[in-house]
């Protein structure tokens, strides 16, 4: 196991110390697998709380900042933390103008979160909106949107609700955005290698030596083919005509894109998807706004690659550009 | 006999060491089609549940129950029985006992609710077949002889679907290879339910 | 190859074309792999240039920008840039001030810069200062300075060097500093995988299923020992000791910390070598200014990590925190 | 006879054939201690020089091979070979031409600015331990047989050195590896200098 870690049991733990030592202006831990942003509260803002399996760096915990997320609520690797531990981050960031849970769309992630919402309203009497991000086209068409998964795209929906949280908007008002952001972006990912789980000390499935596989998920899950590795320049056309088919873009549309690494994959391949993509998306005359080029939500060490694309309107263009500061982006 | 608080914390002590006993059985079973964890959750659940000291108040003592399971273990399994006493929590809210010929419509409300919380429908090869099964043995049931009209409900659910493809959870990813083996959560519900007797 | 390309001859040009594709904002490409920063130069002000191997991103060309650099020369991946090249960089961005040629301590790279700061002086009259950073306590020891690679800790001189001359000090004062950050920073790498040259499409050597090379240079360079892989903490424990030997810190001392990823090693496992860190500082009494966690200094999909260690002052520290923006960084 | 940028030219068309009949020779000791891709810098390197168009001016000249050399290869012999070229270039600056009696001298400061750029002292085996001894040997020679005196120098220093370890460049890394191994940088300043017949 090519991991740096202490005993595998304390992998999650051990993490969310450093990063709150990393940095304590940003990140409290409150409770137990807990992370909110430091500092006081601002009464009368709206809370948004996510949470999800860890091992996705920066997703889940890290968007925790300001023009971003106030709480995250911290499972195992690739495993949903309990609906306990999301009632209680909702409790520790609600301000008395409710609290928006966002995250993306997993079974189990799904049912704790509709869960811990009927908790607090049940003891605490705190109003809560949810929405669960789905974006990979990959993982269902789209008349089955409750079966898609969330993935990177889901940090549009972050940053956009976020900034409409910091702006005071109202709860209604910020999961309006939530959700409005979350239609308007698709994903689509392929991976070379899959990531040791540290409980597990192995990978979950192996992907031969001269092969990739379109639309693996995140934590493995099957994709559509697995075949031998294409060149760059096909893959960002099959993830970017795949997106195409599934919600057209058309001359003058404005949208931002998101190239991802899921973890391994550097930054020098990144760019040279990121080349090619620049050129479809000028063939058809679309303009790029703020695009992303990184690590923003990933698998650990698995190689691979995903392509989000946001469609932008005067209102989300507004509210992505504002600021937004937390360990990993800084806008 | 009405059933209280008492009788519900002698119930949660049977099960929890039936639950034990059967905690590996589980585990694999549910390492066929998943992760491999049902047994944890199943064990531990009613494990934790059983060291409560239950309000006399038996919605309260439902809720209790609730909180305590899914704290334990934030699985699908663990989610959707929790969602289950949570059910039952509301529908007996400040009463001290109620009485058995209830069961079966607490069953109801209990498998309605995991429905909604799981976002999947019967048919589905899931834990939700063999509570619904449950549901209507236990309606046409008049002799009293509750416990084993319940147990072979659930017994025969996993007979009748076995042969049958996952749709729900994370097993339907396998949908294929999940013909010809048992749903783990419908497993366990047989496990449980052979705990109450 | 798991690796996300074209021909693998055009993997650093493709990338390069990626990199101004999707931050013209940022950056330039004045000609053919030369990088400098988009817009207009500051009359006056003292241009900072680097240059090296390609395959370290953000390392070498990710850190021009607001600042930080100027220009860099861009070789192949793992090969020094042709002095023809740096010469031209330094052209490209002396605004009358001079130019300092800042960069790893790497053999061809220093006789490269020697030779294009000969050129410019001989043909255009250009002053150069020129400063190759080695701190990589690994690779040589404190008496034989001249032999110790550049690796990771160089970008706090790219900073601090950067955030001189953007407040308009002279060469010899912006050359000073450059000197003084690097001769205050130490750095210690370990490695657990190598990494593909795109061109070879294989590794450069193998390092065993459970071995760790503690002190392997970043381009695979032979390090101080090969064995097992060690808990996190040890493997802390011995890079931070190493660094102690080599320049010991004591109460009162502030620092700045860079736990740093050589490209597949997760956010994650960074952060469990923070903790540890964070430990090892506070039982010696040393504050910790602005740590950075992350990818800084990659060797593309390598999986390892490296610990650098900045030894500020006040002035040192003011120059740390100025405001820098690029693709990769800001502050 | 003296030297005048027409001789230089000539020379340069040698070479480059010589080097480029040596191409995979100087390749392959390189691969043995380093990256490989010495036969190429060489190769290419004079091969972009024989077609320069050069100045009357020895020292432009000079100049121009220097630039033309590490524009093509920025490996180390590359760079080096070109310092020597800038070396001579500015022992030459606004001369048309050069006395046969002033080569030990030019490659005595060759010698000096390469040793200078390497960071690298004499005794390292290197290229510059073979310039050294063309030094030497130059200097004595008095019966003009320059060029065979100067090969000789080249080749005997490989064999000199083959059997200690290399101190600097790349192949310091494989120190011990490298004994037994003639230097791949002495090499190519045998093959030149063959060349230059
Ligand atoms: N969405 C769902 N709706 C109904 N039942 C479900 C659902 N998801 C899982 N189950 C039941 O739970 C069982 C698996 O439980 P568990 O092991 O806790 O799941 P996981 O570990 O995948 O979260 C399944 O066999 C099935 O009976
Ligand atoms: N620092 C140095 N000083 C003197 N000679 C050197 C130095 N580095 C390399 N050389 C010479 O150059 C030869 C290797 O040249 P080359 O293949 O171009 O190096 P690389 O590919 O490693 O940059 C060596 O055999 C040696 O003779
Ligand atoms: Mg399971
Ligand atoms: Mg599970
Ligand atoms: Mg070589
Ligand atoms: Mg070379």
């Amino acid at each position: 196991m090519k991991k740096i870690l202490n005993d595998p049991q304390n992998y999650v733990d051990e993490m969310l110390d450093g990063l709150v030592a990393a940095h304590p202006e940003i990140y409290a831990k409150p409770a137990h697998r807990i992370i909110t942003r430091a500092g006081e509260k601002t009464k009368g803002k709206v809370g948004i709380v996510t949470g999800g399996g860890s091992g996705h760096l920066p997703v889940f915990t890290g968007y925790v900042g300001t023009g971003l997320l106030d709480g995250c609520a911290i499972g195992n690797v690739f495993a949903s933390p309990s609906a306990d531990q999301m009632a209680e981050t909702i409790r520790a960031v609600d301000a008395g103008a409710g609290v928006l849970c966002l995250y993306g769309n997993y079974g189990g992630d799904v049912m704790n979160f509709d869960m811990a919402a009927e908790m607090v309203s049940f003891e605490d009497d705190i109003r809560t909106a949810s929405h669960a991000v789905s974006d990979d086209v990959a993982s269902a068409p789209r008349g089955e949107m409750e079966k898609r998964r969330g993935v990177a795209g889901m940090i549009y929906a972050f940053k956009i609700a976020g900034a409409a949280a910091e702006r005071m908007a109202d709860l209604d008002e910020v999961a309006r955005l939530a959700r409005k952001a979350s239609g308007n972006v698709v994903s689509m990912g392929m991976a070379m290698t899959p990531c040791i789980i540290p409980q597990l000390g192995k990978a979950s499935s192996v992907i031969g030596d001269d092969e990739m596989e379109m639309g693996m998920g995140i934590h493995g899950e099957p994709g559509t083919w697995r075949g031998p590795i294409k060149p760059a320049d096909d893959i960002l056309d099959e993830m970017f005509d795949t997106l195409q088919a599934d919600r057209p873009l058309g001359k003058g549309d404005r949208v931002s894109v998101l190239v991802n690494s899921l973890g391994a994959t550097p930054h020098e391949e990144l760019y040279i998807l990121y080349r090619r993509l620049a050129v479809r998306l000028s063939e058809i005359g679309v303009d790029v706004v703020m695009p992303l080029v990184g690590r923003y939500a990933t698998s650990m060490e698995m190689t691979g690659a995903s392509l989000s694309i946001l469609r932008l309107d005067d209102e989300l263009e507004d509210l992505l550009a504002a600021p937004a500061n937390c360990a990993f982006w800084r806008v | 006999m009405e059933i209280t608080s008492n009788e519900l914390k002698a119930a949660l002590a049977r099960i929890a060491e039936h639950a034990g006993e059967n905690r590996e059985f589980l585990c694999q079973a549910d390492a066929q089609l998943g992760d491999g964890d049902l047994g944890i959750t199943v064990a531990e659940g009613f494990s934790a549940c059983a060291k409560l000291d239950l309000s006399d108040d038996v919605g309260r003592a439902f809720f209790e129950m609730a909180r305590t399971f899914q704290q334990v273990s934030s699985s699908s399994f663990g989610t959707l029985v929790a969602t289950g006493l949570m059910a039952a929590a509301k529908a007996l809210k400040d009463r001290t006992e109620f009485g058995p010929d209830e069961i079966a419509g607490l069953l109801a409300q209990a498998r309605d609710a995991m429905l909604a919380r799981g976002k999947s429908s019967l048919g589905e090869k899931t834990v939700l077949d063999g509570l619904d099964a449950q549901v209507h043995a236990l309606e046409a049931e008049r002799s009293g002889a509750l416990m084993e009209t319940a147990v072979t409900a659930a017994r025969d659910t996993v007979e009748k679907f076995t042969q049958r493809p996952n749709q729900a959870g994370r097993a339907r990813i396998f949908a294929e290879k999940s013909v010809g083996l048992p749903d783990p959560g419908q497993l366990a519900l047989v496990v449980i339910t052979e705990g109450l007797r």
